[in-house]
Order: structure tokens, then C-alpha cells, then sequence
């Protein structure tokens, strides 16, 4: 990782934590509905173990907690933010909504709001990998709460058993809604439930976006290669409730302080401060083109964008002019 | 009589019941430290303390079965599964044991497990988070179904649940909990079974259960001040099993026959009633009973689409107005 | 024209469409070395070998999202499981993910999978062995179901499912992979959409699907044979959506309907048809359509008892005289 | 297990082979219906464990494969047989078959036919019993192929986090219908597998029942004194196909012909005798006594005994009369 990449890195962090922000403004001002998981605090994560991927060539899949990953994959955050707009202009057309925000294109394949949901689908996605002689890998996003679910177990041992080409990332932010780790799972280091299966892991800060680089670098290299699934445990904390209605009640303030002490961008910033390589002012200056950028193009687009059509309601339900269905096509 | 909101109620059942028996549990999703998601289980963790109101890991079919299992041996579990489409993913327990465990034992083991979650569509919660699956939880034998319109079903209901032999799923509303109602001050057991009359009419019966009843109400209303129309209310707070006699007897009176549902027609609660009718008084109708649901679409996020997948008390009116040519 | 077997069809099918497409793949329980329960994979295995025939650990939701995820990328999986009893445990990703997706998405994603099972009462294998979820697969938007009632229907539908672009779940039955019939020589794709008349009659429709199709047509055997009534049979294979049209167009002509179904009535495929009769053709009938169903219950293992619980021919019969007073 | 013990134990494994044998044929005859999964060659794991249980006071619960529990559990054999002969006088009342053998009185909580069902329900009996306070414990028997079922996972992960006085016994015969483990599952000794839930575990040998009694007293001493749940592992071998329709064609003759080699009752027997405490005319009497007491009595009695009434169809659907359902009852 140069100089110029950990730059750019911090812009997208910032960006990203700005861009949740901004979401949870619109959400208060009753621009965006439903729930709305925000991911400040673990930017790093995603940041990083992306960066060390192939963008636009590895497949992504994640939870509800969505937006970031779709993002650094290549989404343009202003169709993200029309989808949370409910606007057809969004990335899923105003159907999806913040849980459910997908950019195939750039192979970010979804985010879902089912807990454990993704862990099949990221192996079978790398199942279909693997037919097809690809190097492409699959890169599965989820929190540590979902490893207690039946999906976890079942689909580890599967990549396992047929060693496919996925990672899978643990964001382990400590809770699951307001339920602590050590309160839903009888074994706290998740990397350690994956030698049930077999399968290399490891933990690592999930706050320092150059750690999480490197053990994604390892990590993705050992899938690449062939040499099956790898589990990423990456220690974590996010700032806000878990969605929009929780208040967040459970935790203590000194455990957040704690956290917010090690916060990914300040870290990374100070850092480049520290080495010289950034001033104080260049950062400001970083953050108020953010936040312009955010305002003037990301919100202007999603506020000016139509609304999906009433008459289009039952569009996306099954496949349109399928000749199979008829029995037909040739 | 004191007015109670449906969560309010639904935490007043738990407590009585878990007052008043040591083997009445609370089990889910958050449902202890945090009280719940709709509160439904609000200070019962501190009153009861974390052997009887247990936070759950993410494992719906797991402590599912755990509840059934512990209900073999007398405990009394009230679980919550936080939203009714993650009661996919317990549907096995649910219905291959809880539901089974009586006739395949030969009436050796009951599980009397209370299954209750939120259903329905509430404000553009998306595809995956707008199941309505109470037709589901009707369609196979050995489990009791019902569904409260008012907190003083929800109080009773579950309090008559609590003590059943029998499994029971309660389908609850999101978009219901913070509803204020009346519920009786003393305790009070809602029969399982059975409908009520929430409205006398004698031109039309429209039929209701859970969040629709509140639709026909309004519909009735407006049938009644604009049109003269004076529609018959039927809440069917027991879907499994329905009501025959009462949807029967009403259908008797008034010739005619909708039925307001919020999901997607097929093989639904409307099918049902219209095929009880069709086969208990057939040559009593006036009219081609109807059924007013939901457009067959995955639920969008978008509002407006949202709105427009989902059938309202507008609905109910233009079905009655139709049928009677008004 | 060659007869073959209802799994021999199901056999050729998989074979054909694997041939074709070197990413359709197949997956479920035993399927691979042993050939699948029901043969239906037979010789596949030392055929395409084991990336593409693949023995899956007892995961039903897990393999069952794993195609699923497959299917995003390209890969056409036709996913067994092995007894539909199962498939409670695979609801939540063939409901959750498969049959949402496109939606959700916006249309950038979908989930061309097939689930095939064996539904159905056997011969005694309890209750837990023993369900009949079709009425379950047809409640929810999303997803596309079909249900063979010979072999040339296996074979053809298969097919089509296969290369369809929506999930299509497949609802065979264990009582008839061993049935004969004939299936044409050259390819054929059986439309996923429609029904069929399985037999031309004037003075009532019978509608049968899958089994019940054959009940229906012994009826009609019986009934032009010893009661001079002609019975018109209506093929439902398509569950999902059902065929309104033709429905109506038998009904139209008859003016009398007998649903047979294999499941308790609740919710049922009986209910379904009768609510869109009532829709779209009331007035045009002579009696109160009818559906003969199973006996409200878990499936006995006693043989005697579980006879009592499904229906058959007979009832089928009774039910016609009755309405027609011969 | 002193010498009185072991001859009792002896008379019990061969009864049960027996009586596996007499129904494998009387399926054979179509007297019994349905599935029928025999327990023959597998004898020691049931009758170890539970040797060093408690009868009548502790629970079990199985799979499909139970007649052998349940009859271990105190079951009458009769009443067995008839269930499998679907008669009024079984044990299920001829409702529930062979993989639904129930015998309350005696704490066999049932078989259960779908793989993997019965892992939260023994963790929810034990739940029960830990509130209740008594001193009693679960066991539950379960295949090695259903360990890769999400109940597994949920299960186990729910035991340890609460402690819950369970026994797993993982009865290891390597095959899951025609699959053999190794095709099926990732990590092949299950032992290692609950790592991932810090559950104490070990593996044992399956055909020795001496040794199996031994593991099982430790295990059982430990989920007693409320140490929470342990998982056994025992490596054992089914004779027959997993069912009546299961041609068995996927297992070589020579690993067939090695289990066999090693069968529970001839090893028990042979010990026997060189020890000088039994003869072969002994044993031979023995089984001649078995045979006889299962064709004059438990046939007898399968044979003999009425069918349910078909006006008793419906009657174990929903509870009868219950007041609760009328909304009274007080
Ligand atoms: C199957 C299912 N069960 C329950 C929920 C409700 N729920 C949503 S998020 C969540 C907690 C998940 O925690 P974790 O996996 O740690 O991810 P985090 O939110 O911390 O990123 C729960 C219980 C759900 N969405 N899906
Ligand atoms: C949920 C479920 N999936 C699949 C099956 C079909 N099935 C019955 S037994 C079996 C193999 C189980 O093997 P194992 O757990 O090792 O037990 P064993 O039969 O060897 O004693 C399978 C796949 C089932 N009964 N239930
Ligand atoms: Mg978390
Ligand atoms: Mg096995």
C-alpha cells in the first residue's frame, strides 16, 4: 500500500462515514424509510480487505448493513443514495431499499436482511466460480451474531468439502442488536469455531485499515490459489444503534469511548499527519469536498429522481417474455 | 377498564402468566436486556431474571426446538421469533415436531409451546422483511392459529395460549403494537376458537382477522354513512381452526361475502372463507363472494409501491359497492 | 413413442438438459453414487462426474441457498430433496432468497433454480414422512410451481424448469415414479403455465393434480359407466400460477366443479379453484363446487387409518352423485 | 460391571439382534410397513450408554433408528413389536410406526425421522430439567451425518452457553444412507467438531461395550454434576442398509467383512468365555431362550392385538377437551 493509495483510502473512509451520516439526517427527515443499519466506526473493514481484492472482478455479498461495501465496489453513491430514496433512478430501482442494495454490474451481488442468509449463496456463488475455471474469489460480509445461525455451519463445511474460493469476513462488532457476544455464543473468538471445518482463520484489528490489508492480502491469497475457503475475523465496533429505532441502551459509555479512541479514520489520518505526508488543513479541506460532493451531487440526485412508476408494481416479479415458460424458445 | 396499547397487553399476559406459573418462560431475539423489540417483553428480564426471559442467540430453529423440547417436560415457553419471515426458517420444528408430537406419540407427549411474532407489511421494510404468513402457519393439521385485532385479543389470546395443551402461533401486527384498547382490568381468557361480531349489519358481511378487521371497520363505516349501506364485521381472530359456524351464520343473515386479507390471494384466508361458504350455504349468497388482497408482488420498498401492493379500508368499499351495484 | 417410467422421464430429463448445458448441475442427498431414492439421477454420476452431480451433506437450507447462489452466476441447478417433509428446513432460502430476489434487486439478479421432491403419502411412512406442502410452495409471490401427473408431464416440465429464468419448484409425488406412460421420442418442453384436459366431459369438471389426477379420472370412468355421467377432467400441473382461464372455460361448459386434493383442506388448492370460480364465473354454476380433500390430521402409520385419511376414487364418486342427486 | 452385569448385558445386545432380525423379516413378510431402519451390528453403543445411566430417570431421545433404545429404556418389547405391526396396543397406538417409537413412562422421549430434530429438543429437556432442578439428564442419540445439520450447530452453541445437563452421543457408523462420511463432511473425527462450542468431548470405541460403559460414565458424571453438556463419539458400524430399500451396494465386502470381524456380541461372548464364565452351550441356550421368548411373546402379541379403530382417526390431533381453548377452565 503506497502513499497515494493510503490517501485515497482515508478520502473513501470519510467518505463513507460522511455518507452514512448524511443518511441518518435523511432518515430523521423522513426522506429514507424502513430500517437503516449504519456502518460508522467500521469502515476499515470493508476498506480494507476490498482494496486487497480485484474490484469489479470478485463477487461481494454482504448483509443489510450495505452501503459501504457497495461502494467501495464500484457503486455510484448516488444511485445508493436514490435507493434508500425509494427512487427508480436507485440501485435497485426503488424496490431493494437500504437492506437490499445490489450492483451486479460492479458484482456487488446484494446485501440481505435475513441474519445468516448470505453464507449459502456466497459459497454457491463460488461454486459456480469454481465450474467455470475463473480466478475470481467470493467475498461474504457478515456479523458475528450470524454465526450462531444453522446457515453458518451448514455452509462452511459444504465450501469445505469441496474447497471453494470464498472468504468469509466476521465483522465482529461485539453485539448482535443489543446482545453481547459472550451472551448468544459459547465461544468468543470466532476465527477459532471455523476448525470445525478445517478451515484457516485468523482474527485481526478491524480498526486499522493497514492490518486489515495485509490479513485480507494472506487471506484472499490462500482462496485464489485454490486452496479452499478462509474465515477473517476482523474486531470491530460500530458507533450508532444497530438500525435507526434502537437506542443503543445496552453499551456503556466508557466501552464506547474506548472504541471511538481507536476510530479507523482518525487513526489512518493521523498517521499521514504524523509521517508528514498530510496536514491538518489538507484534511479539512479532504472533508469539506466530501461533504460538498455528497450534498451537492449524491443528495441533488436522489431528491431530483422520479419515483418508480405505480403502473411497473408487478414488474420484477418473475422473469418478462421467458419462452420457457411457454414451453418454447428455440 | 383500563386502555391498554397491544404491547402493553401482550407484556401484561406474560407477566401474569409467568406470575403465576414458575414454568411459563419468554424466549427470543433481544426480547430480555433489551425488553423486546415492540416491548413486548419490557422489565420482565429484571423481574423474572435470565432463566426465564432468555435472550436467544440467532438460531430460530434451534430455539424453537428447545422450546418445544422443554415444553415436553411441562415448561411452558412463550416464544418470540422477532419478525415472521425469519419463521421460515423454524418451520421445521414447528410443524415436523410441535406439530406431529401428539398423533405420532399416540397422545403420549403434547408440546405446548406459544409461538408468536410479528407479521404483515409495515413502512417499506422491504421484500424480506414484509411477510404475511398466517396462511402458511393454518395450512397443516396440529397447530392452533389465531391472530388479535385489539389489545384485548392480544392480552387474552395469549393468556388462553399459555395454558393450551396444544402448540399455538399467535400472528401479531407491526404495524398494531402502539394501538390503544380497552382490556378488562380483571384476568381474562380469549377462547381460541370462534369469531366475534365487531359490527351488526345485515347487507354484506365483510370479513377480517388481525389488521384487516380495522379496514372493514372503516369500509363499514363508510358503506354505512355515504352509500347506506350497513355492513356486517366478522373478526376471525382464530384462523386454525376457522370459525364455520360463525361465518356461516353470518353469511346467513346477509346474503353476501368479502374478505378483507393483507397478503397475496392464493391459497389464503380468503380462498378459505369462500370455500367454507361455497360449501355450507352456497344458495344463500346473492351475490359471488369477493376477496380484497394483496397484489401478488414481493413487497417493494418504495412507498408508494408499497401502498399500492396492499389493499386498504378504499378497497373494502369498492368491493361492497360493486357487489351491490352502488 | 416409448413408454417410460415417471422416474425414468424425471432421469432423461436431467440427463438431456445436462448435456446441453455443461452448467446445469444437479445436487441433493444420495443422489450422486447411489443414484438418488428414487432413481431419478440414476448413471449421472459416472455420466458428469461428481463437480456436477453432487452428494450433499443433510443441509437442506444450506445446498438449497448454495444453488441458489450457483444460479446467480449462471449455473442452472436442479436441486433435490429428497422427501418434501424436508423442505421446511429449506423454506427460508427458496422464500427468503430465490423467489425475492429478482425483485428486490430491481431485476439485475435472479435465481434460475429448480427444486424437485417428492411429496405425498406413500405407504405408511408416518407423519413426519408423509406431507403434502404443495398449497405451502403456491402461497408466495416469486416463485413458479408445477406438478407432473404423468411421465411425458416429468419429463417435459423438467425441461422447462430447467431453463426458465424464475425458480420453479417441482412437486413429484412417491407413489408414481413408478408409473408408465408415454413421452414423446424427440425433445419436448412441457409449458411451465396452463392445464390441461386429461378428459373431455359436459356434466361436471373434476379438478385433479398429480395424483389426484388419477383419482379423478377412475371417477369419471366409474361415473360414465355406472351413472351415465360425463365428467370433464382438468389437468392442474400448474400450481403456480394456476390457470384461471382454463378453469373458467371447463367450468363455463359444465357448470359444476369437484376439486381433488391429496392435503387437508385448509388453504388448500380446493379452496383456490372454488375462490376463482366464485371470481369469474358464479352465476354460470348449477350446484356448489366441492373439493374432496384429506382428513384433517397427521398422516397415521397404521395402514387402515391412513387409507381413511387420504382420499380416493370413490370419494370422488360419492362426491359427484351427491351433488348431481344420482 | 461386575460378571452379573455383563451376562445381563449379553442376554440384552443378543435379544435386540434378535429382535432386529424377527422384524427385518417380518417386513420382509409386509406384516411391517413404512421405512424400518435395523440397529443390528450397533448394539453396544445403546446398551453401554444407558447402562451407565439412569433408567427411568434420565431421558433419551433418538433418530429414526430406536427400537433398540427404547426396549433398553424399559420399553416392553411387545408393545414394540406391535407399534411396527401398527396395532392399537403399541407403544405410539400404531399412529406412529417404526421411526416413531415413544415410551414416556419410561422417559424414552421418541424417535424422530428427520435428521438432526431431535438436537434442540434433547437441549430443551434439558433446559427444563435444569429449572426444575432435578438431577436428571438427556441423552441423545444421533447419526454422524446428521451432525451437518444447522440444528447441530444451534443446538450445541445453545447447551454450552446455558449449561445444560445434555449428552450427545454421536454414534459414528460412517455412512449416511449410501454416503460415506468422509464425502459428506469436512472434518471426519466428530469429536473435533464441537471445539467450536467448547464442549468436552471424546471417541471411543463403538463395539466394545466395557469401553463404551466407561466413556459413557465419564460423560454422564460430567453433564450430572452440572458441568453442562459433552458430546461422545462412537465409532460403530450398521450391519444391514440404513433402511429396508437401501441395497447397501455402496460398502466393499472387505470393510463389511472388518466390522463384523468385530461384532459387540461375539466380542462380549468370547470375553465371557475365556474368562470361564460362560460356555457355548451357555449362550447357545441364551439365544434359543430369546428366540422363543420373541416369536411366543412379542410376535404373539404383535399378532394378536387389534388395530386402532377408524373411528379414531382424529383422535391424537389437538388436545381433548382441553378448557383452555374455550377461553375457561378455572
Ligand atoms: C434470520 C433473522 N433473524 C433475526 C433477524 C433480526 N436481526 C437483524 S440484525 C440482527 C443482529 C445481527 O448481528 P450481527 O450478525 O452481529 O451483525 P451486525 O448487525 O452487528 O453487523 C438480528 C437479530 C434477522 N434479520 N434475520
Ligand atoms: C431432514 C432430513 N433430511 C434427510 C433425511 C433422509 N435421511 C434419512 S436417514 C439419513 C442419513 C442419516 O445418517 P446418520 O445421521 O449418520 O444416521 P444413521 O442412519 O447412519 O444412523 C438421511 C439423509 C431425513 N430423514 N431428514
Ligand atoms: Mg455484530
Ligand atoms: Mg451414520
Amino acid at each position: 500500500m503506497n502513499l497515494a493509495d493510503k490517501k485515497r483510502l482515508l478520502r473513501e473512509m470519510l467518505f463513507a462515514r460522511r455518507f452514512e451520516e448524511r443518511c441518518y439526517e435523511a432518515y430523521v427527515e423522513r426522506k429514507i424509510g424502513g430500517f437503516l443499519h449504519l456502518y460508522s466506526g467500521e469502515e476499515a473493514c470493508a476498506h480494507g480487505v476490498l482494496e486487497a481484492s480485484k474490484k469489479g472482478h470478485d463477487y461481494v455479498i454482504t448483509s443489510y448493513r450495505d452501503h459501504v461495501h457497495a461502494i467501495k465496489c464500484g457503486a455510484d453513491p448516488k444511485k445508493v443514495m436514490a435507493e434508500l430514496y425509494a427512487k427508480e433512478t436507485g440501485s435497485s430501482k426503488g424496490r431493494g431499499g437500504s437492506m437490499h442494495i445490489f450492483d451486479v454490474e460492479h458484482r456487488f451481488m446484494g446485501g440481505y436482511a435475513l441474519v445468516g442468509g448470505p453464507f449459502p449463496l456466497a459459497a454457491g456463488m463460488a461454486k459456480a466460480i469454481k465450474m467455470k475455471g475463473g480466478d475470481e474469489i467470493v467475498i461474504c460480509f457478515l456479523g458475528d451474531a450470524a454465526n450462531n445461525q444453522g446457515t453458518f455451519h451448514e455452509s462452511l463445511n459444504m465450501a469445505k468439502l469441496w474447497d471453494l474460493p470464498v472468504l468469509y469476513v466476521c465483522e465482529n462488532n461485539l453485539y448482535g442488536i443489543g446482545t453481547r457476544i459472550d451472551r448468544s455464543t459459547a465461544v468468543i473468538d470466532q476465527y477459532k469455531r471455523v476448525s470445525g471445518y478445517n478451515i484457516p482463520s485468523a482474527q485481526e484489528d478491524g480498526q486499522d485499515i493497514e492490518k486489515v490489508f495485509k490479513a485480507a492480502k494472506k487471506a484472499i491469497n490462500h482462496v485464489r490459489s485454490g486452496k479452499g475457503p478462509y474465515f477473517l475475523e476482523l474486531m470491530t465496533y460500530r458507533y450508532r444503534g444497530h438500525s435507526m429505532s434502537d437506542s443503543n441502551a445496552y453499551r456503556s459509555k466508557s466501552e464506547e469511548r474506548m472504541w471511538s479512541n481507536r476510530d479507523p479514520i482518525i487513526m489512518l489520518r493521523d498517521r499521514l499527519i504524523e509521517a508528514g505526508e498530510l496536514t491538518g488543513e489538507d484534511y479539512k479541506a479532504m472533508d469539506t469536498e466530501v461533504l460538498d460532493e455528497i450534498e451537492d451531487e449524491v443528495i441533488a440526485f436522489a431528491e431530483s429522481s422520479p419515483e418508480p412508476r405505480v403502473d411497473e408494481l408487478e414488474k420484477y416479479t418473475l422473469a418478462e417474455n421467458d419462452p420457457w415458460v411457454y414451453g418454447g424458445g428455440r | 377498564m383500563a386502555e391498554l396499547m397491544y404491547w402493553e397487553a401482550i407484556r401484561r399476559a406474560h407477566d401474569e402468566e409467568m406470575t403465576n406459573d414458575p414454568l411459563v418462560i419468554c424466549m427470543g431475539e433481544d426480547i430480555g436486556v433489551a425488553g423486546g423489540t415492540y416491548k413486548a417483553t419490557n422489565g420482565l428480564y429484571d423481574k423474572y431474571g435470565p432463566e426465564r426471559v432468555i435472550d436467544t442467540p440467532i438460531s430460530e430453529n434451534g430455539y424453537t426446538g428447545l422450546g418445544i423440547g422443554a415444553s415436553f417436560l411441562g415448561v411452558r415457553p412463550i416464544i418470540e421469533i422477532m419478525s415472521v419471515n425469519f419463521a421460515w426458517l423454524a418451520m421445521d420444528q414447528l410443524f415436523n415436531s410441535a406439530a406431529k408430537v401428539r398423533y405420532m406419540s399416540g397422545g403420549q407427549l403434547t408440546a405446548p409451546v406459544v409461538v408468536r411474532s410479528a407479521g404483515g407489511t409495515a413502512h417499506q421494510l422491504g421484500a424480506q422483511h414484509s411477510a404475511r404468513m398466517e396462511k402458511v402457519f393454518m395450512s397443516i393439521a396440529g397447530l392452533r392459529v389465531v391472530t388479535p385485532s385489539n389489545p384485548r385479543q392480544a392480552y387474552g389470546l395469549l393468556k388462553s395460549a399459555v395454558r393450551c395443551n396444544d402448540p399455538v402461533y399467535i400472528n401479531e401486527h407491526e404495524l398494531m403494537y402502539n394501538m390503544k384498547g380497552e382490556v378488562p382490568d380483571e384476568e381474562y381468557f380469549h377462547p381460541l376458537v370462534g369469531s366475534e361480531v365487531a359490527r351488526e349489519g345485515r347487507d354484506v358481511t365483510l370479513f377480517g382477522y388481525n389488521i384487516s378487521v380495522h379496514w372493514c371497520l372503516q369500509a363499514a363505516e363508510t358503506l354505512s354513512k355515504q352509500y347506506g349501506i350497513e355492513a356486517e364485521v366478522i373478526d376471525l381472530f382464530a384462523l386454525a381452526p376457522l370459525d364455520r359456524a360463525g361465518i356461516v351464520a353470518s353469511v346467513r343473515k346477509t346474503h353476501r361475502a368479502v374478505i378483507a386479507e393483507e397478503a397475496e390471494p392464493a391459497v389464503g384466508v380468503g380462498a378459505e372463507v369462500m370455500a367454507i361458504i361455497n360449501e355450507e350455504c352456497f344458495f344463500e349468497l346473492d351475490a359471488a363472494p369477493v376477496r380484497v388482497s394483496a397484489v401478488n408482488v414481493p413487497i417493494p420498498y418504495n412507498h408508494t409501491l408499497e401502498k399500492a401492493a396492499i389493499p386498504n379500508a378504499g378497497d373494502v368499499v369498492a368491493a361492497v359497492r360493486k357487489m351491490l351495484g352502488k
